[in-house]
């Protein structure tokens, strides 16, 4: 037994956010921001630097050019990706596409689960999709793409639909689920990553800023939310570990440890955005501020894929009902 | 106790009812916090106006109707029912008018309150600073005397001031007396934006809008009557204001009335969408939008037997302005994983975000709670 | 429209507060508790001297030997009533039995509602139940009464039943849904008078308990507390009164204003129970202290006849659902 | 990360869940915060000392089985699964032994620890005093230098000692040099209640169940041997103490996993009385539960390798004292009208309580977080 990360998962989540600091600082969100309304694909900052560093492919197969790692050692560097609000589809292509795609040449996105949405859907080549119970690669060229707004506008969201026959096949409801399953899971590892961002940013501006002749950190009515935030990641963080393992490991069980990890972590980057907003004030209700680059993230992340309202019914329907799976 | 409307009210009611259905526009203006939508707005206020219904609690020579304040409630229960575009010329209206009726000369309010109510001349409100946002006493921006011009010159900066880009006028306090305390030696000043040594950078909020501004004042001349009551009171003037922003007249219970109807026919949509936690926490809110309708019924009550409004008005901030977050909050429930997407509600849920912090944030309306309502030391 | 007390409804209720002060101190409840577990009927402090008062027959038309009054008039006594934590069936007696009981030499407790469960049934003569649609009275002699202990004993609860025939009806389905709703505002005004006392026993113990060197009540955490507690008085105050008026002047929708200001004062009665506790720490915790006299009366309040959970539900049929009634 | 148990592991979970299933009485106990309900406990720790679980985790020598911490935990999940019964030693053994472990002479540990192990010395805390709670720095009591007898005079009050009435020993913090600032001067002392000069009055808490005590001690003479560490170093013993007391070792993750097992057993009977938040409501509970567990598997993997319960121990005590609370409200409304009885359910609900309060008031341990984890000015 043991529960932790292991130097080589910790140097390799160090390794990813050092890429994401320098690739992809605030003005390149904001860039891709003003592209929200292009169809034209774009460019996601940090791509190429973190597909040279293996992160991309991490968890596809060693046989088809992967690292042919699973998701508990992944985890990590989705959280520091989280951390760095990194847009593009990191999760959909690398936990989702990674371990069915066999061609490593392309760019994956995914649509599954409750929401009919796709992030960067007309920037990459293939889609997820799940029809009907089997589990299905989509070509862009046969996908019909509404583009949508997400609230936050870098994810360049897309409703996908598509005509009879176009998806292929790859996989029966296990693997459905499966796929699913390993794409919560690292959105809730991204979830973490914002929330602990938008917790130490505060803390830093809490510090600095002074009301009434001392610094709003002082006050207590600060102290306890920003308290709140740190318990909610403390407690978080280790359900996503261990849905990480489930994923990997226990079959069985890994729908409940996985929708459980996925609530947990949007609670805690929701009440992550809610307290980091009231504790910044009116400076950080403004678009000039990058506060909001992390709480946007935070709004649809925690909405994409099923809420934690969808995820909590989905362990209650097993957990309280006693019906079998996920 | 008696909650039962007299017949003129009930026929005052169905006035504005009537008005109201045949000209609210049938589809939403664009979002007053741009320049474009500013200017719609402006010429819904026209109308408005020219129905005698802009500001009908105000004396009928500036334009009202000398409505007594459950008047006053009836028109805005009409208003949010109906869906009427928001109030762009709001803080004037609501914050500096009855600063204007309270301390302002008889000259004053035949100079300002007219344009006010046509929506010819709007306002915008100059209280916070880079360095006093909630220690709004820590006001730094200055005014000068400048004794051979019978008049001040301002220096210094306003901040988050809500549709400063689009406004013509100014209302804001300077401190005149440097040597004196916080509270002290602050005047309320009403300043043109267009004059010399005022510069206006208008900048997005949360969600993109141009609703901020910074205004720069570099040496802007205004004349004596610029000054509302005295030099040097302006604390205790804005004061009363702020009692005014915190409770009954920006935040009518209509709104919130208006909202949670809203929220009941989104859960008719989408009630197969929502867990079951949903349906309770949208009776919350029903039942706190109801609850917030009964209080103001109270304080309405004691208004009209001539009471002003008072500490009691920070109760109002915190409740109302949290019950519009979880209103927001409970529709993003409702709708699942279409809440992610940049739609009425989600402009809605970041638009309630702002209540808790402005007109005072609810941590510091708390603390007077606490401190002078239930007597805690400070 | 006016939405305030009259002069005479407030100063009935002070002379009703004087008296409960009087004839109720903590000494005399407590005194009750001993006697939890016996069957002979007990005395219960203050009933004398609220009678002479005319409080427990308040409700009662005058034809019958009451003061007839309305739901409106006797609010705020009934709020005094639990601002002392006056023990005894006041409410069931005052406001569900005085407008149906034709004779005033009787005492009556009540059950109904969701909780098969009556206070006092021992001590009084006559208990008011629903038979299926009915409004029955229910002689002591014909119930068939098993002791039960509240959480707080001075309730003296017992579960109810009875043999066919013994109820006697005195009303259909209109008058036992008015009596319920009657017996719901009484206890929302009770519950809204318990929390006023809690916050203002806790408001004068920060103000005196010094820690750190300084008053307890000056540390923000226990002052946002306080605050809060001060709010959700103000919030639900205002539901009660407008039930009072509902029951007494608008039969239609009585029902969903009669739950709403169940619900509230409820909630704001456990708000305040949960907050007095902790900014009283362990000298609160205590059973030599009396803080919880106050609190487990708002913990049985809180779930008789309803708990905020079933009172929303009720009101959720109707708004939600479009339900005719309650 | 490797989650699965070994062999060896798995066979001492074996051989503890049969034990337990074996042992563990069909009735639970009567309180073992009354008198009689004590005693009953007590023979109840005997026969678990008989079986070698009642400390597991100590030397064999001290009568535990010198089990790891993964062995512990194992021991405390199968514990609370089997609903056993209340460990009214826990203050001896959770909180008093990990410093007599640490600080303790090898004489102090031969002699206190065996009988602790079997139940034959009871211990209870004396930190509390009136005015000494949340501001545990202000202790009163002092402990006064007899140099002709060679040892300490005790003066002053305990209070809210849990069990005190029926314990046979206190350790607690006395005042030994009263010129030192205020966690200074204090030491550590272990006293027997039987002795001279120490009166114990126990007192019933919020459930009247007589679980508190208030001990006085008018000059009760202790020799030198009854001061644990170095005279004036009480303050940092007990702080050692404290965060075992708030964190893992009193509050093992077994116990609320098999109270969110209670309540999904609870919600199976009751659900058609249940409205319709609650389910959501017990599904994050049960999702707390598990989070609680999974984060003491990473606590207990440092504490394998030889970490220190340090300042982490806060977020801990924040969470089970907040989630004990969760459960027992979500049970209450799964309860409905029937939570007014005084069932087991009420008296958990009241337990529960003074999570939030002892061990440092969550208020406290928030600010420990904030100053300490995050780094926010004092």
């Amino acid at each position: 037994m043991r529960f932790a990360w292991t130097e080589v998962q910790e140097s390799f989540a160090a390794a990813v956010g050092a890429v994401c600091a320098r690739e992809c600082p605030p003005e390149r969100l904001r860039a891709l921001w003003d592209a929200a309304e292009t169809a034209q694909p774009v460019e996601l900052p940090g791509w190429a630097a973190l597909a040279d560093q293996g992160l991309l492919d991490a968890l596809a197969p060693t046989e088809h050019g992967g690292l042919g790692l699973d998701a508990v050692d992944v985890i990590p560097a989705a959280v520091a990706t989280g951390r760095a609000a990194l847009p593009g589809p990191f999760v959909e292509h690398a936990f989702v596409a990674g371990p069915v795609l066999a061609d490593r040449g392309v760019r994956a996105s995914a649509a599954l689960g409750p929401a009919p949405f796709a992030a960067h859907a007309a920037d990459v080549d293939v889609l997820v999709v799940g029809a009907g119970d089997r589990l299905c690669l989509l070509d862009r060229a046969g996908a019909r793409l509404e583009r949508c707004r997400s609230v936050d506008r870098s994810r360049r969201l897309a409703r996908v639909r598509w005509d009879p026959g176009a998806p292929r096949p790859v996989g029966g409801p296990a693997e459905l689920a499966a796929a699913f399953d390993r794409g919560i899971v690292g959105f809730a590892a991204q979830l973490l990553g914002l929330a602990e961002a938008m917790l130490e940013r505060t803390c830093e501006y809490v510090r600095e800023r002074h009301q009434f002749g001392v610094p709003v950190g002082s006050f207590q009515a600060v102290k306890h939310k920003l308290a709140d935030v740190r318990v909610a990641i403390e407690f978080a963080a280790p359900l996503v570990a261990r849905a990480g393992w489930a994923v990997t490991h226990d079959g069985e069980r890994a729908g409940v440890w996985a929708s459980m990890a996925k609530a947990a972590a949007a609670d805690a980057a929701e009440l992550a955005a809610r307290h980091a907003l009231q504790c910044h004030g009116a400076i950080g209700y403004s678009w000039e501020h990058d506060l909001h680059l992390w709480m946007k993230r935070a709004w649809a992340l925690s909405r994409a894929w099923g809420d934690a309202a969808w995820h909590r019914e989905r362990v209650a329907r097993v957990v309280l009902d006693g019906e079998d799976g996920p | 106790m008696d909650l039962t409307w007299s017949p003129r009210e009930e026929a005052f009611r169905s006035e504005v009812r009537e008005w109201l259905a045949r000209n609210v526009p049938a589809e939403p203006l664009p979002s007053g916090d741009t320049r474009e939508g500013f200017a719609a707005h402006l010429e819904w206020e026209r109308r408005l106006h020219e129905a005698h219904l802009s500001v009908v609690s105000w004396p009928v020579r500036y334009g009202g109707r000398d409505a007594g304040p459950w008047e006053w409630l009836i028109f805005e229960e009409e208003y949010h029912r109906a869906g009427a575009p928001q109030r762009v010329t709001q803080n004037g209206i609501f914050l500096l008018a009855p600063a204007l009726f309270e301390f302002g000369t008889p000259a004053q309010q035949d100079r300002y309150l007219p344009p006010m109510a046509s929506g010819a001349e709007t306002w915008c409100q100059g209280w916070s600073e880079p360095e006093a946002g909630s220690d709004l006493a820590a006001i730094r921006a200055r005014a000068v005397r400048d004794e051979a011009g019978g008049g001040w010159r301002l220096f210094g900066q306003k901040t988050w001031t809500t549709r400063g880009a689009f406004c013509t006028h100014l209302f804001g306090l300077f401190r005149t007396d440097p040597t004196a305390g916080r509270h002290r030696g602050l005047t309320y000043f009403l300043v043109p934006l267009g004059i010399d040594g005022v510069t206006v950078r208008g900048f997005g909020r949360l969600d993109g809008d141009e609703g901020f501004a910074d205004v720069f004042f570099d040496g802007a001349f205004v004349t004596d009557d610029a000054v509302l009551g005295e030099v040097g009171e302006g604390w205790r003037i804005a004061m009363a204001t702020a009692s005014s922003e915190r409770g009954l007249t920006l935040r009518s219970p209509g709104r919130f009335l208006a909202a949670a109807t809203r929220l009941v026919e989104l859960w008719r949509r989408r009630r197969g969408d929502a867990g079951p936690a949903t349906r309770d926490a949208l009776v919350r809110a029903v039942i706190a939008a109801e609850a917030y309708a009964a209080q103001t019924l109270a304080v309405v009550t004691r208004s009209a037997a001539g009471a002003r409004p008072g500490v009691e008005a920070s109760l109002a901030k915190v409740f109302w302005s949290e019950l519009d977050v979880v209103i927001h909050e409970v529709a993003r429930d409702l709708l699942g994983p279409e809440a992610e997407l940049d739609d009425v509600w989600a402009r809605g849920h970041q638009f309630a975000l702002a209540g808790p912090i402005y007109a005072g944030t609810n941590e510091i309306q708390r603390n007077v709670i606490a401190e002078r309502l239930l007597g805690l030391p400070r």
